[in-house]
């Protein structure tokens, strides 16, 4: 298991590798949240309360699951690139930002949404949904201290030091919004306790939180490419895959 | 099918506007997620194609070998 | 004493070294030359472990510390000359004693200065604030960047008497400059070839 | 060694008053904004006093967060402390304890002045008095992490908002929330125990945190 971590740690290799399980990724993603769209919008009874705003469901809560494990998943990247000093994390690690800050923006829009005909009101101070804003506030602060320097090595450091310093954070934060929700929230309504969903609700959210992970990977994974490619352009293999590739799109014409 | 007809399902008894305006927006996000890794990739080709073919003509043939063998 | 094996840096877009390796013996002087940008203070910096993004070994041997000399030179402007001076011996566990002070500020010609704030001082004098460690703190090893840039010749000509003094008692240094170092002893230079070069 | 750090900290501080003064003056005009800004009346000033002071602090401190590092950073004394054998983590540590006395006590002692100002109650200013001394080092310490990321870049001030204002959240929650408990007569000695285990984690972490930020800086510059 270790040298083939290490393998998956050269960027080189790891392009190959990604080379191969790039579409299985995008094809499974793709049935998933198929199967899971039709599944929820269709066949889905509606909720006895909400009626059919209960659909919405089907992607807020895969987006907010998603936007709290790709931060996790973002710091962990950060954690082993400031232990082992691996390139190819902190390469993840700043593809995955913005990946995480469009999903966790997905998720406080469309809890909003949610929101707007159950109480009426855009926005609410739910404990959930706020926590969900301050992750979107830790990802802006990584992708600003990115943006904001200019000299790529160094900015991978900073912004690991940064997404463990929040992954640090993280639970105190969220310990202190649902403590604050509590205290300042005296009715029990809010989106936190997940009503008991009948089985035929459930099912197809489950797949719709499978096909976004698969998404979120086959995503994450295009981009981490782009950026091994930028940063070993020097390296002759990236040479002969750029002249190599140009031919064979002189010859088909198609992307 | 919950729905006897198409215009119930856009309807939704009347919650068809949230559904649908959340159903599209997340469609948009998941598109520009995929799109714009792609785009970048795009034009990194380009670019790089440009600057290797510049680099050749300077540095001339060392390349042009190089790139044969890639395809065995 | 010191020992470079393959390093490897690369900026922005250049290249600046590859596969360097050299070694520091005591009592020897290494002048790295070479155009600007060409990493002339990347290499030292790296050497004495400000600069973190490079790959190849740096293996140093020392008991004591070396003495860095930047291009900013590291003096307050508000505190006086004196505590600039105790501050900075304080940094490398020396605990010079006032009159020792004394006769580094005489070397470096700055006796005048001993109470004044060292924001008053032109870039000059506190460069020769910086270089009046060299006669306070005894250290193997002096990691000097353009020494002798924005120094009067009086200042120079002193300079490298202690420099000879320095070598012949056995410290080595490594500096980077663009002019010739008249010292007796014998100067290896190390010439870094510039980031567009390959 | 720590000790002197912390004196070499106050020294250069009482040289340049200025960088003392902003904040606070900062923070009281801050404070005075509100009265203005929303009504003059008690019942809706005791209402928003602790979030008023609360922001007010945080804000202030991020301020005086920016000049930590800054000026030993351009003139290169920050690489010869970086470089010394002298532990790093203990000097950087010696300039939070400076910049903590310098802008938070400060901050502390002042704010039953405009404590007084917010309408607020006797006991609600004891506990304003309490959550402050424990939350201002809590905001040193974090912020200075954000100072030591953002020392060589040019466009510092909002930034280190960005970065450091979520990780406030939680001592901002905790320490309003005591005062109003004050205010409401009931007891806070749990969010005191609260605060008090998020400066200790804080204090433990925090340093290495901002050794390292300032490193990857120094290798930036």
């Amino acid at each position: 298991m270790w040298n083939w971590l290490h393998k998956l740690g050269s960027p080189k290799s790891f392009f190959a590798i990604s080379e191969r399980l790039l579409p299985w990724f995008g094809t499974l993603a793709l049935l998933f949240l198929s199967v899971g769209i039709v599944w929820g919008l269709l066949f889905a009874p509606p909720d006895y309360q909400q009626g059919d705003t209960a659909r919405i469901m089907f992607v807020h809560v895969p987006a907010s699951i998603l936007a709290q494990s790709s931060y996790m998943m973002m710091a962990s990247a950060g954690v082993v690139f400031l232990v082992w000093r691996i390139k190819l994390a902190e390469i993840a690690l700043q593809c995955a930002a913005p990946i995480g800050a469009s999903l966790t923006f997905l998720a406080l829009v469309t809890g909003s949404i949610w929101g707007k005909p159950m109480w009426g009101t855009w926005w609410v101070w739910d404990a959930r949904l706020t926590s969900t804003l301050v992750l979107f506030f830790l990802f802006m602060g990584i992708i600003a201290l990115r943006s904001a320097m200019e000299n790529r090595a160094s900015a991978g450091r900073a912004t690991s030091l940064l997404a463990v310093v929040g992954l640090v954070n993280l639970p105190i934060i969220k310990f202190s919004v649902d403590w604050w929700n509590t205290l300042h929230q005296s009715s029990s309504f809010s989106l936190t306790q997940k009503p008991a969903m009948p089985i035929e609700m459930w099912f197809p959210l489950l797949l719709m939180v499978i096909g976004f992970y698969f998404f979120f990977f086959s995503v994450w994974m295009m981009r981490i490419r782009t950026e091994v490619l930028i940063r070993e352009r020097r390296a002759d293999w990236v040479k002969r895959l750029v002249l190599t590739m140009k031919n064979k799109r002189d010859m088909k014409h198609a992307v | 099918m919950q729905f006897d007809s198409l215009s119930d399902f856009i309807q939704m008894n009347g919650h068809g506007v949230y559904v649908w305006a959340v159903y599209f927006l997340a469609l948009g996000v998941l598109l520009l997620n995929v799109l714009r890794p792609k785009m970048m990739m795009k034009r990194f080709y380009k670019e790089q194609y440009i600057a290797y073919t510049l680099q050749a003509a300077v540095s001339n043939e060392k390349l042009k070998d190089g790139s044969g063998d890639y395809l065995k | 004493m010191l020992d470079v094996k393959n390093l490897y840096c690369e900026r922005n877009q250049g290249l600046l070294f590859e596969a360097l390796s050299f070694s520091l013996k005591p009592g020897k002087v290494i002048q790295i030359k070479g155009p600007n940008g060409a990493g002339k203070t990347t290499l030292l910096r790296i050497l004495c472990g400000l600069f973190g993004e490079f790959e190849g070994e740096v293996l140093w041997d020392l008991e004591k510390h070396p003495i860095y000399l930047g291009h900013k030179a590291g003096v307050k402007d508000l505190l006086t000359v004196t505590e600039n001076l105790n501050w900075l011996c304080e940094l490398q566990q020396n605990y010079p004693s006032s009159d020792q002070i004394k006769k580094a500020l005489i070397e470096v010609g700055l006796l005048a200065y001993k109470d004044v704030m060292a924001g008053q001082l032109s870039e000059g004098q506190k460069k020769r604030v910086s270089l009046a460690r060299l006669y306070l703190i005894n250290s193997p090893v002096w990691l000097l960047d353009e020494p002798f840039s924005a120094i009067d010749v009086e200042g120079l000509t002193k300079l490298e008497e202690r420099m000879r003094g320095y070598v012949e008692g056995g410290g080595s240094i490594i500096l980077t400059s663009h002019q010739m170092v008249n010292i007796d002893q014998d100067v290896t230079e190390l010439l870094l070839k510039g980031a567009n070069s390959c | 060694m720590l000790i002197k750090s912390i004196q070499r900290e106050l020294l250069l501080s009482m040289r340049r008053p200025a960088d003392l003064l902003n904040p606070l003056v900062f923070f009281v005009l801050v404070v005075s904004l509100f009265p203005l800004g929303i009504s003059p009346s008690d019942e809706v000033l005791k209402e928003i006093a602790p979030g008023v002071i609360w922001v007010a602090a945080l804000l202030s401190t991020l301020l005086s967060m920016e000049v930590m590092f800054r000026n030993d950073f351009e003139d290169g004394s920050l690489e010869q402390m970086s470089i010394s054998p002298q532990p790093f983590l203990v000097l950087v540590g010696g300039k939070i304890v400076g910049q903590w006395l310098v802008s938070g006590l400060p901050l502390v002692l002042m704010s039953p002045v405009l404590a007084v100002m917010l309408a607020l109650s006797e006991e609600g200013i004891k506990a304003m008095f309490i959550s402050l001394l424990l939350g201002t080092p809590i905001l040193s310490l974090l912020g200075s992490i954000g100072a030591g990321l953002t020392i060589g870049l040019k466009k510092g001030g909002a930034l280190i908002a960005i970065l450091i204002l979520p990780l406030y959240i939680p001592v901002l929650i905790l320490g309003t929330h005591m005062i109003i408990a004050a205010e409401q007569g009931v007891s806070y000695s749990g969010d005191v125990l609260w605060l008090a285990a998020i400066l200790a984690l804080s204090i433990s972490l925090a340093p290495f945190a901002t050794t390292e930020s300032v490193r990857i800086a120094l290798s930036d510059g």
